[in-house]
């Protein structure tokens, strides 16, 4: 029973990953592009947490660690180049 | 079945890749495709180490005997050829920078033989 | 399961990609490229393989857009600074 | 406790599908801003605390990714917006006021 809940969870984590991707691409300015793959980075960091339940390894949770680190480097960069301080 | 599909994922993104890098004029678009072409490639090789039903050869205490692990030597390839990738794309965007600094465009048919 | 999440994200990076390399801006472009390397990471995670997925997020996805920023905005600036151009 | 757990996680991934969903629907760049950002960080907590129930011997990492994002999400968002003013990206038509307008000038005088 908590296995199907779950495994709806990740399909609807699918979907909303499909219609930030589809933000990502037809976004008309940069902002737009870099507010949609902060979107995308965290909503693969809960599919990683999904994955990792499925597969039963704790071990893939560390991934999902370094995603959220490493994740808002990249962001920040994006933003600093779009305020011209980088 | 699903080696099959990221071996012909990673082979249309390594195809993506070189059209990009043959078509593109600006230097930074062909050093994207470059990078788009590493990432094909690194998927095929890690798609070819997977196993069905097998899972990461990292010991911990969710591992029973029997338990079927991939092929962890594709990996450690891939682990290396990752950050060499960096290397090589941080050496040709440095290149870049400098072209553009020397002659102020970053346009490929600006670098032809009788512009010299 | 895992092969239809599989195809989603397959086609999501080609996808991606193509964008990458049409985009006039390039910016833009660069984002699209570490969307591209986001979920490939993800990809070797469901192939069994999070040594590689966690170094693909921390160099492709991050370390790369830093340092094609970097050099983007180095271009910007000798523009710049140089009216001659 | 295994199917409370599944609920948080169905709320967590509906609150990531509503922010999914204003990023395609909203008007203007920042109010995506405001539902690509706001609602994700929500539903990735609302996630995690489900995965915690589900598997208590990950309560540990669980806690320390749910610290992360409430550090790091937040504070890009920020970055993002302040960046995005200083680029010059419109208000939109339906903005009332700017009240940035004036402490930006300040700030170029000052530096």
């Amino acid at each position: 029973m908590a296995d199907q809940l779950f495994n709806i969870a990740a399909v609807i984590m699918l979907i909303s990953l499909v219609l930030a991707i589809v933000r990502l691409l037809i976004g008309p300015s940069v902002g737009d592009r870099a507010v949609a793959l902060d979107a995308m980075t965290i909503i693969s960091l809960s599919l990683i947490g999904w994955i990792a339940l499925s597969t039963g390894r704790g071990i893939y949770m560390d991934v999902a660690l370094v995603y959220g680190l490493i994740s808002f480097v990249g962001i920040v960069a994006i933003a600093r180049y779009l305020e011209r301080g980088l | 079945m699903i080696i099959q599909i990221i071996v012909s994922i990673g082979a249309l993104l390594v195809l993506i890749g070189l059209w990009g890098l043959l078509t593109r004029r600006n230097l930074i678009k062909m050093i994207i495709g470059f990078s788009i072409m590493d990432t094909g490639t690194h998927l095929i090789i890690v798609g070819l180490g997977y196993r069905k039903g097998a899972t990461a050869p990292i010991l911990d205490s969710s591992i029973t005997p029997g338990t079927h692990f991939v092929d962890p030597i594709p990996s450690a390839l891939v682990l290396t050829a990752i950050v060499i990738g960096l290397a090589v794309t941080a050496l040709m965007l440095a290149y870049a920078v400098r072209l553009h600094s020397s002659r102020g465009s970053a346009l490929i048919e600006d670098f032809k033989e009788n512009t010299l | 399961m895992n092969i239809a999440i599989v195809i989603i994200l397959g086609v999501l990076m080609l996808a991606a990609a193509v964008t990458a390399l049409y985009l006039k801006s390039l910016s833009a472009a660069v984002i699209a490229a570490g969307a591209v390397s986001l979920l490939a990471s993800v990809i070797y995670l469901l192939l069994a393989a999070p040594d590689v997925a966690m170094t693909e997020a921390a160099i492709g996805s991050a370390l790369t857009t830093v340092v094609f920023l970097y050099a983007l905005s180095r271009m910007r600036g000798t523009k710049k600074e140089d009216p001659r151009d | 406790m295994e199917i409370l757990g599944g609920i948080f996680a169905i709320a967590g991934s509906v609150f990531l599908f509503l922010a999914a969903l204003g990023l395609i629907r909203m008007p203007d760049m920042y109010d995506r801003m405001q539902a690509g950002t706001k609602a994700t960080t929500l539903g990735t907590m609302l996630f995690l605390i489900g995965l915690a129930m589900a598997e208590p011997q990950w309560v540990g990492k669980s806690a320390l990714l749910i610290l992360f994002v409430i550090f790091s999400n937040p504070l890009s968002s920020h970055a993002l917006a302040r960046a995005a003013y200083h680029a010059g990206i419109s208000l939109g038509e339906r903005a009332a006021c700017d009240e940035l307008a004036g402490a930006c000038e300040d700030e170029e005088e000052t530096a």
